[in-house]
């Protein structure tokens, strides 16, 4: 295992190339359905109008709260859920035009790694049979897969006598390791990682960032990285995009993101990240947001986070247009009417 | 009588009725028991007028000072009193009892010679050239709401039963009687005279059909009797016993009668006689046990033992007027020849099936006829008895031969002897009957498949004319005293539902026309012997037994006769024990 | 409020507790051998990952955790106030908790039941404890609503628990913790369940609640950011033991044992990023064969012959201590 | 495949080391299979192995002439001999090999279905059930070598009918005079099987229905769904009447029926579970695999889904038992003369206080029976639900 | 709320209209003419065709089924071959003895099965909790005639007639013959008797699942972290066990009453039997066998919108005790 503390320094990523992944004007929403007939009475808009665009190579954080839609974006980029409305291309391809052939095809290509290490593995398949299946299925590994299941095995860390363990016998951090197997058996370009880690106790998750950012160097992964650990996506991520109720309120490289956070809520959300600095304590200046987040099923007009919106500028704009993202000439976006700068 | 004593009559009647309600009414007071009253206009009609008569009469007729009158006698049985007391469509036994002995009253009835003797009539005169019989009524008999029975009332029952839109299920009676109105003439109010042609046995259909109330039943039309309330609601009788109540499926209440006529008897000693419908026998057996019942109509034979060995119970047996048989379809190639059906009979030992199904509670059946009959002469008709060997003979000798060593015979195009015996579900007896047949003809060489069906589909495979699907059928027949086989065996009727064997055999046809006209019973003893004899020869059905009808009775119900005329022939001499009542 | 506690005096001493449990595969030593010291006023972090047994000490102490299977050993002791609270009586325990200790959990949904009212469950421990009528304990728990920071809260008293976001049961969860001022609030993960907004509201309002009711918190937590933020003191637990004790500060700036360092280099370092994270390897050992020696040298970088045996806390001074012996005291 | 020798494993983790631990286990389970697991604690599987093997070496030595003629008998003696020689061969081989390959055995993973079979060997009253269950399925198929009596002889009505126990009838004669224990033992094999064949009917159906309509959804899922509500609207006993009342009842027209009758429970279970299997991430890991539909349903939905299946399946055998009985009942049950527990009771009913073996044995063969499967059922649910297994 | 029932209810026609149909043409298919049963000897067809025709049997299957489905919607169902009378008044005499048992044997039995289920989880592990599953689960495994012979063999005719005990029960009918001279009380006690062993019957078989699923829906809830609140507040484990935990365990166990219905249905089809109870059960399988189409089919419906009925119940009550669910 590679345990070394070595800073290795990543690739260098060209963005003047076409993106591997674009996507415009995403939407998913839920019908409310409700009666024996299943009338639809209203949309959940779990994701309502999301734009970015990934670069070989590099890592893109979604942060944001519990219900903002990030897990929703992810599925809907790979079809997993089908979007409402909006455009994916992946490396060109329309991804919402793909027939069955088709995305059996993306599905090579992009794969995804599930947050609950407990739930994602089939409790009653063994390792190997796991793992031989996804090489079955794509006709992948060649007459030994037995012999490539192995080898994924200890790519991910895990030793080549647990072939024939069944998921339960592992730890948690170990079964992430085995997603992440699952995921790289049918050799892809892009990995979709809805929170990877947050299930896990901090010495493991660390362990699995380490190996998530050894494979994107060795294998040129390309990431899309769900998280709500503020923390942890700044330092996996290139670049980040927070969200709130559906919309990417910021986009930034992360090192920007972080020192110059441009929309009130993405300062109110970095503000609140307890710090394991107990110096500073006390003279941290500190937003702590009033009330709860709105449903999605009915969101505020205009601006989605005005209501909770510590903006001193705040004004009747605000409610009532929705303010776009204009990206600045740093590449950093924020969808806000009264943007923080620092001065 | 003439038209203005049957007026006055009437005008009578309603005047009791008048001062029945009043008594009615002041009895209400001191008598909390409401007679339940179905909600339909009919009865709301008429019950209060049967309580308004019974309060009058009870008055009119006070309690005999004598211990033997008073208390609730209750006789449990498995089924319902099906159509209730509506002699114009019913057929079941138990039912048909209670419009003879119970509720409604017969014309004539049987003594225990089973002889006519009046009852309804108290005279019957029949024509010299037994082209009529005229009944002279009883001029003391009334209707339970206060009207009094007259010649209109069986003239009006008669022309119903007759009538071929009420189907009256028993029409074979009225075959050689004048149908209709044309039929019946009412000579007075209290004189019917009913014309027909001479035949066997004429008066046996008046012991058995209850006369109906036509003050009542006169403006139905004949095909709407049969959903009449009249029949399970609120039936209005003229018997010993006045409907109470009935309960569906439950139980039907009764109670005596206090102006039955003297002469008849009088009031029964009953003050209320219940019919309880228990359909499992089980449960029947132990409540007459734990004396929640009298009588337990129906005991199976393997519960008399029990009966018996308690201090508490007695057990009644006599012989029932049904023999149980096992039909043949001799359309059927296996059953064609009647050498086959005799191997059948040679090869089946009835003697220990009757021992072993019935614990001796019945006598092996050789013919229809049964042995308590008239008709019946033992030394006069030439039984088949048990005898496998000579059995294999006939079968031999027929063509049937175990030709492949599997143990079945087979005739010489390889058909095998083998023959599929069907039978009613829920019939234990009739089950075991084909079971023991296929244990025993097995080793004569006869395979024998028992199967049993739902009892409404075996009937439409049996009685369909264009379908006759079975090969062996266990059935069960009760006779009337009035013998009459036609149905069954003329070749006539080979059409007719009933015709299940479809043997044709000229000597059975002849017998059965000259029996059927036959008058004098001397002659028609004769006939009936040589009748037997061929029956016997033919083998249409495997006769097997008539079985003894099983009485349970609690000690503590006195006065209990009964036999073949019925169960309930002496329920109004019935009387609970004073000491345990 | 009792006089007995001024700050700094001690309200609840734990020693050597320990904490089996007996299952069919043997005897899971969940808690093995656990002392600290929560005082006045103050809070008291205990840290550690899953599985080390933060959980079951914060239970023990209010006799929570069903026996069987769990059985607190011969030789534990818990004292609140000088009492000793092992082995007391059942209808003791029963007085005092929900009064004098009062506890929250991690998961504000599934701790409040769903078919009574908020207000029927704030007022049960007053009824019970204090002896208040329907009336009044109706009345006192919307006064506990409104200082818990629930808006409307005459109207939230009658509602039920799914009628309320997750921010706002925990708030009821506290008020509901505070109805009987207790001197001891355990809080057992409180926010973990809870969006990082939502997570400095309550903790804000937990350590203005501590100040106003002068009362102390056991904070159980395996966030390291929020015992940074509110602790006073720390207990870092491993594998059933307290591996380090000492101040928010000491632990931070100067951690001792190779477990806490190792925590704490763990972490994504929002002033550091690009750096590769320093994780520890392996998993936690299981509580049914914690290993021999030293429970940690399976995973320590330092591990070496002086492991093989079982470790004892090393007195670092005041209040700071740590089970290796490759510190100096 | 080689097998390793026999050597002390460090840590024993199932009883499979333990038996393996016990000096000289090979030897003896080739003379004794199942004795070593007996000593090595698994009483419930050793126990069975061991009586089985001696039970079929007791049927070889006593009943040795009906064994060598079932060679050219009947298929159902054929069965027998088949069956006598299977459960010898199995029992001594599983005996055998487990012990010899106890490594090998060890190093292999322990699957979900190894952790539902551990927690259920622990158990007691449900391995008592699946100890009866198994001996009675090996009785009924064993019967031709056991039955004292031909099952349908009737022995001279006049003497043998309704003759009480005794030493050349164990339980009584029947009206008939036929041996009461030899129609109990003939009997097992018509209510076991009827049992066994139709809820193997519905649990095929309800399953494969239920999964489709979960997987699916939609209009699917509405159709299939209505139609289940209907059927189980529906008193299932006067729907059974009506059916078995059109037809002639023969044995296979009531496996039949009571088998299309009772899988619209199964569907119900099977379909709830396809739809929170269906939001678990491992199913969508497949579906973002790209694997074909037909896999996920047969792969990863139906093998996970199908522990409530097995559960109620051990449950519905019994309750199909009790319901033929409630058939024979009323008359609608299996054809006599084949003896059935359901009808013997039924036809004994009216001897209850004359003759009360009459339906009084085979009325507790039933509820022993049934209250096997029940305890097995109850003991699998328990052993298959991970969250009541901890 | 009354919108909520109302379209329940409608969205239930299309289910019980779909299990009359199929009952109508199952039984109208089946084999066996009614008029055959009533047949004797000497009939002639004109007779039998009267027959047909005074029962509406002259008409196609077809035609039959569109009539009976038009007549039922006009709540008319025809009359009864065998008794005799309008299906609708046969059926208001049966229907209430059958939910007077059912009733009594589902309260009897939701009872027993809730306090048993709930000792058996209190004390899980002990003897007293596999001794009850084994007592329960005996009496569950017994075909139901034969249990309630039993009952009647030890209860009746046993403790009357051979041990004489004090307290024997009558095996059969819902009252004495002389129930109505009784005095109110007496009629009370009469029938309070009569019920015991039918109500028993019936009960002993469903008080097993109950039992067993009060158990689980026990269990699960205790180690709820609600209950753990409840403890820390302090509360006594009477309190907790009863108020906290009992109320939300019981919620799962209502929607049992709308499954157990059916069962119970086809229970009454032996008990009624053999305990002479006047009911729907025995009613209608007399019908199914005399082909008694209007009665059967009527029966059948009754007993689905019954079923209906009793799930909408279930559903109402469990919003009522569960204030998570709220239908509009």
């Amino acid at each position: 295992m590679l345990e070394s503390g070595v800073v290795s320094a990543k690739p260098h990523i060209d963005r003047s190339g076409p993106p591997l992944l674009s996507v415009r004007g995403l939407k998913k929403h839920f019908p409310i359905r409700k009666g024996t007939f299943g009338r639809v009475v209203g949309q959940v808009k779990a994701v309502d109008g999301v734009d970015f665009d990934l670069w070989p190579g590099e890592t893109l954080g979604l942060v944001g709260e519990s219900g903002c839609g990030k897990s929703t974006t992810g599925r809907a980029v790979l079809r997993l859920l089908e979007p409402t409305d909006g455009s994916v291309h992946f490396d060109g391809d329309d991804v919402r035009a793909l027939d069955k052939e088709g995305l059996r095809k993306l599905r090579r290509r992009a794969q995804f790694v599930f947050q609950d290490p407990f739930g994602s593995l089939n409790p009653r398949m063994s390792v190997g049979a796991m793992l031989e299946e996804a090489l079955k299925v794509h006709g992948l590994g060649g007459p030994n897969r037995r012999d490539r299941a192995v080898e994924l095995l200890e790519r991910v860390g895990l030793r080549s006598e647990h072939v024939d363990r069944y998921p339960h016998e592992f730890s948690g951090g170990q079964r992430q390791r085995l997603g992440i197997a699952r995921a790289l058996s049918v050799e892809p370009d892009f990995l979709v990682l809805d929170e990877p880690v947050s299930a896990l106790d901090v010495s493991v998750q660390a362990q699995v960032v380490n190996l998530l950012e050894d494979l994107q160097r060795e294998l040129g992964l390309t990431y899309l990285f769900i998280a709500h650990d503020l923390a942890l996506v700044e330092h996996v991520s290139d670049r980040v995009s927070v969200m709130y109720l559906g919309r990417i309120v910021e986009t930034a490289f992360s090192h920007d993101l972080y020192r110059d956070p441009r929309h009130p809520y993405t300062h109110a959300l970095l503000s609140a990240v307890p710090r394991p600095d107990p110096a500073g304590r006390e003279d941290r200046e500190r937003v702590v947001l009033t009330g709860d987040v709105p449903s999605p099923s009915d969101p505020p007009p205009g601006c989605p986070f005005h209501p909770r919106c510590p903006n001193p500028r705040k004004d009747g704009r605000c409610s009532t247009v929705y303010p776009g993202a204009e990206t600045a000439g740093d590449g950093h976006s924020a969808a806000c009417h009264y943007p923080y700068f620092k001065v | 009588m003439d038209m203005k004593t049957l007026t006055e009559g009437r005008r009578m009647g309603r005047q009791l009725l008048f001062v029945g309600a009043l008594t009615a009414m002041a009895a209400c007071g001191s008598e909390p028991v409401q007679r339940p009253i179905p909600g339909v206009a009919f009865c709301q009609e008429v019950l209060p007028a049967v309580e308004a008569y019974v309060a009058q009469a009870r008055q009119a007729n006070p309690v005999p000072d004598d211990p033997r009158y008073g208390g609730t006698a209750v006789l449990g049985s498995i089924g319902e009193l099906a159509d209730g007391m509506n002699a114009a469509v019913s057929s079941d036994y138990s039912a048909t009892q209670h419009q003879q002995f119970v509720n409604l009253m017969t014309l004539i009835d049987y003594d225990e010679n089973l002889e006519p003797r009046p009852y309804l009539a108290e005279r019957v005169e029949i024509a010299e050239d037994n082209t009529s019989v005229t009944f002279h009524l009883r001029q003391d008999v009334f209707w339970h709401d206060g009207e009094q029975t007259t010649a209109d009332d069986v003239a009006f029952t008669y022309e119903v039963v007759t009538n071929p839109l009420t189907a009256f299920p028993n029409a074979a009676y009225w075959d050689r009687y004048v149908q209709g109105s044309e039929g019946v003439e009412i000579i007075d109010d209290f004189t019917v005279r009913i014309h027909m042609e001479p035949h066997a046995e004429f008066l046996d259909p008046f012991r058995s059909l209850g006369i109906l109330p036509e003050h009542l039943l006169g403006d139905v039309p004949p095909q709407e009797l049969k959903q009449h309330p009249f029949g399970t609601q609120c039936p209005v009788g003229n018997g010993p016993f006045v409907f109470y109540s009935h309960s569906a499926q439950d139980r039907w209440v009764f109670e005596a009668n206090p102006a039955f006529p003297e002469a008849l008897g009088g009031r029964p000693f009953l003050d209320r006689y219940i019919y309880r419908v228990i359909p499992e026998q089980t449960t029947l057996l132990t409540e007459l046990l734990t004396q929640n019942i009298d009588v337990y109509s129906g005991v199976a034979p393997d519960q008399a033992q029990r009966i018996l060995d308690d201090a508490n119970t007695e057990l009644v047996d006599f012989p029932s007027r049904q023999y149980v048989f096992v039909g043949w379809n001799a359309r059927r190639l296996q059953l064609a020849d009647p050498r086959v059906r005799r191997a059948i009979a040679m090869g089946t030992d009835r003697e220990r099936i009757v021992e072993a199904i019935l614990q001796g509670y019945g006598t092996v059946a050789h013919s229809s006829v049964p042995p308590f009959h008239w008709a019946f002469d033992e030394g006069r008709i030439e039984t088949i008895e048990y005898d496998p060997e000579e059995a294999a003979a006939l079968l031999e000798e027929a063509g049937w031969t175990d030709r492949d060593g599997d143990g079945v015979r087979e005739n010489a195009e390889g058909v095998s002897l083998s023959i599929s015996v069907k039978y009613n579900q829920g019939n234990q007896q009739r089950q075991d009957v084909a079971e023991i047949m296929q244990s025993q003809l097995a080793d004569i060489g006869v395979e024998v498949q028992p199967q049993v069906v739902e009892w409404a589909t075996l009937l439409q495979d049996i009685n369909t004319p264009e379908l006759r699907n079975f090969d062996g059928v266990v059935m069960g027949w009760v006779v009337e005293f009035k013998l009459d086989d036609m149905d069954l065996f003329h070749s006539d009727r080979i059409d007719q539902p009933f015709a299940w064997s479809g043997t044709e055999n000229p000597a059975i046809d002849r017998l059965l026309v000259e029996l059927g006209t036959a008058v004098d019973r001397n002659m028609a003893r004769e006939l009936w012997a040589e009748y037997q004899n061929v029956l016997i020869e033919e083998q249409p059905y495997l006769f097997f037994y008539f079985p003894s009808r099983l009485i349970g009775v609690s000690s503590r119900l006195e006065n209990v006769t009964m036999d073949q005329r019925g169960v309930w022939l002496s329920a109004r001499d019935w009387y609970i024990d004073p000491a345990s009542r | 409020m009792s006089d007995a506690q001024t700050a700094g005096a001690s309200l609840l001493a734990v020693s050597d507790l320990r904490t089996w449990f007996h299952t069919d595969q043997g005897v899971a030593r969940a808690v093995d051998g656990v002392s600290f010291e929560v005082r006045g006023r103050e809070t008291l972090g205990i840290v550690g990952e899953s599985g080390c047994g933060k959980t079951v000490t914060s239970l023990s102490v209010l006799g929570l955790l069903p026996q069987p299977p769990a059985k607190i050993q011969e030789g534990s002791s818990i004292r609140f106030e000088g009492e000793e609270l092992v082995g007391a009586s059942t209808k003791r325990m029963r007085a005092l908790r929900g009064n004098e200790i009062s506890m929250i959990f991690q998961e504000p949904m599934s701790s409040l039941n769903p078919v009574y009212k908020v207000g029927d469950q704030i007022g049960e421990a007053l009824r019970l404890h204090r002896g208040m009528n329907k009336r009044a304990s109706r009345a006192e728990a919307v006064r506990l609503l409104t200082e818990v920071g629930i808006p409307e809260p005459d109207r939230r008293v009658d509602e039920y628990p799914h009628q309320l976001s997750g921010g706002m049961r925990q708030r009821v969860m506290i008020a509901m913790a505070l109805s009987c001022e207790p001197q001891l609030l355990i809080a057992d993960e409180p926010t973990t369940a809870l969006d990082v907004t939502i997570q400095a509201q309550i903790l804000e309002l937990l350590a203005s609640l501590r100040d106003s009711h002068g009362m102390a918190v056991l904070l159980i937590t395996h966030d390291l950011g929020v015992v940074a933020e509110v602790c006073d003191r720390v207990v870092v637990m491993y594998a059933g033991q307290v591996v380090e004790t000492g101040t928010v500060h000491e632990i931070f700036q100067d951690p001792q044992h190779p477990y806490t360092r190792g925590l704490l280099d763990s972490l994504p370092s929002v002033d550091d990023p690009g750096q590769r994270l320093r994780s520890i390897p392996g998993t936690v050992p299981n509580p049914i064969a914690w290993p021999h020696g030293c429970r940690f040298k399976d995973r320590c970088s330092l591990a070496g012959p002086g492991c093989e045996k079982p470790q004892d806390l090393v007195e670092l001074g005041v209040d700071r201590a740590a089970r290796c012996w490759r510190v100096e005291s | 495949m080689s097998r390793g020798p026999e050597t002390v494993v460090e840590q024993p983790v199932s009883g499979y080391a333990a038996s393996a631990r016990r000096p000289g286990g090979r030897g003896l389970s080739a003379v004794l299979p199942g004795l070593p697991q007996l000593l090595g604690g698994r009483w419930g599987t050793g126990a069975m192995a061991l009586l089985t093997w001696l039970g079929m070496g007791l049927i070889l030595a006593a009943r040795s002439d009906r064994v060598l003629a079932a060679t050219a008998g009947g298929w159902d003696q054929r069965v027998a001999l088949a069956t006598l020689l299977l459960a010898l061969l199995a029992s001594w081989i599983w005996s055998w090999r487990e012990v010899a390959e106890a490594d090998r055995l060890k190093t292999v993973g322990v699957s979900q279905w190894d952790l539902a079979v551990r927690a259920f060997s622990k158990n007691r009253t449900a391995v008592a059930g699946m100890i009866v269950i198994v001996g009675l399925y090996l009785v009924a198929l064993l019967t031709p070598f056991i039955a004292p009596h031909d099952p349908n002889t009737q022995y001279d009505l006049l003497t043998n009918r309704l003759v009480g126990m005794s030493a050349e009838h164990p339980l009584g004669t029947d009206q008939f005079a036929r041996d009461v224990l030899s129609r109990l033992l003939y009997g097992a094999r018509i209510s076991l099987s009827i049992g066994f064949v139709a809820v193997g009917i519905s649990v095929t159906i309800g399953t494969l229905l239920g999964a489709i309509a979960g997987f699916f959804g939609g209009f699917i899922d509405g159709a299939i769904m209505r139609f289940v509500d209907m059927v189980i609207s529906f008193p299932r006993l006067i729907l059974l009447i009506t059916i078995i009342a059109i037809f002639e009842p023969s044995i296979f027209l009531i496996i039949t029926v009571l088998g299309l009758t009772l899988w619209p429970s199964t569907a119900r279970i099977v379909r709830g579970e396809v739809l929170s299997l269906r939001e678990r991430e491992f199913v969508q890991a497949a579906e973002a695999l790209g694997y074909p539909k037909k896999r996920i349903i047969l792969r990863h939905l139906i093998p996970n889904a199908l522990a409530p299946v097995i559960v109620a399946a051990t449950l519905g055998i019994g309750n199909t038992i009790v319901l033929e009985a409630g058939l024979s009942f009323l008359g609608l049950g299996v054809q006599p003369p084949t003896p059935s527990w359901g009808t013997m009771v039924a036809a004994g009913r009216n001897n209850l206080l004359g003759a009360w073996w009459l339906s009084t044995f085979p009325g507790l063969a039933i509820v022993f029976t049934v209250l096997s499967f029940n305890l097995v059922g109850d003991g699998l649910r328990d052993a298959l639900d991970p969250r009541l297994r901890s | 709320m009354t919108q909520y029932v109302l379209r329940r209810l409608l969205g239930a026609i299309p289910l019980v209209l779909g299990i009359a149909t199929i009952i109508f043409f199952l039984v109208n298919l089946a084999p066996g003419d009614p008029t055959l049963l009533l047949l004797s000897p000497g009939v002639t067809d004109e007779v039998i065709q009267q027959m047909r025709e005074n029962f509406g049997l002259d008409q196609p299957v077809h035609i039959r089924y569109v009539k009976w489905i038009g007549a039922m919607l006009t709540g008319d169902f025809g009359y009864s071959f065998t008794h005799s009378r309008p299906v609708a008044d046969v059926l208001m005499d049966f229907l209430p003895n059958t939910l007077i048992l059912s009733a009594s044997a589902l309260l009897v039995a939701f009872l027993f099965g809730i306090v048993l289920g709930t000792i058996q989880a209190v004390r899980q592990y002990s003897a007293m909790d596999s001794s009850l599953s084994v007592v329960l689960l005996f009496f569950y495994s017994m075909p139901s005639f034969w249990l309630a012979l039993m009952l009647i063999l030890t209860m009746s005719l046993y403790a009357r007639n051979v041990w004489g005990l004090p307290i024997y029960f009558p095996a059969s009918g819902m009252m004495s013959t002389d129930y109505e001279f009784l005095s109110a009380g007496g009629k009370l006690v009469d029938r309070v008797k009569h019920l015991v062993l039918p109500t028993l019957s019936l009960a002993l078989v469903l008080m097993a699942g109950i039992a067993r699923y009060m158990r689980g829906s026990m269990l699960e809830v205790v180690r709820q972290d609600f209950v753990r609140t409840a403890h820390a507040k302090g509360l006594p484990e009477r309190t907790v066990v009863f108020k906290h935990a009992l109320r939300n365990a019981l919620l799962p166990i209502i929607t049992l009453v709308g499954l157990y219905i059916p069962f119970l249905f086809s229970g009454t089809v032996f008990i009624e039997t053999i305990f002479a109870w006047p009911g729907m059960g025995r009613l209608i399988v007399e019908a199914i066998f005399q082909r008694d189409y209007p009665v059967v089919m009527a029966g059948a419906f009754f007993f689905a919108t019954m079923v209906v009925v009793a799930n909408l119940v279930a559903d109402l009550l469990y919003a009522v005790v569960d204030p998570r669910i709220r239908y509009e």
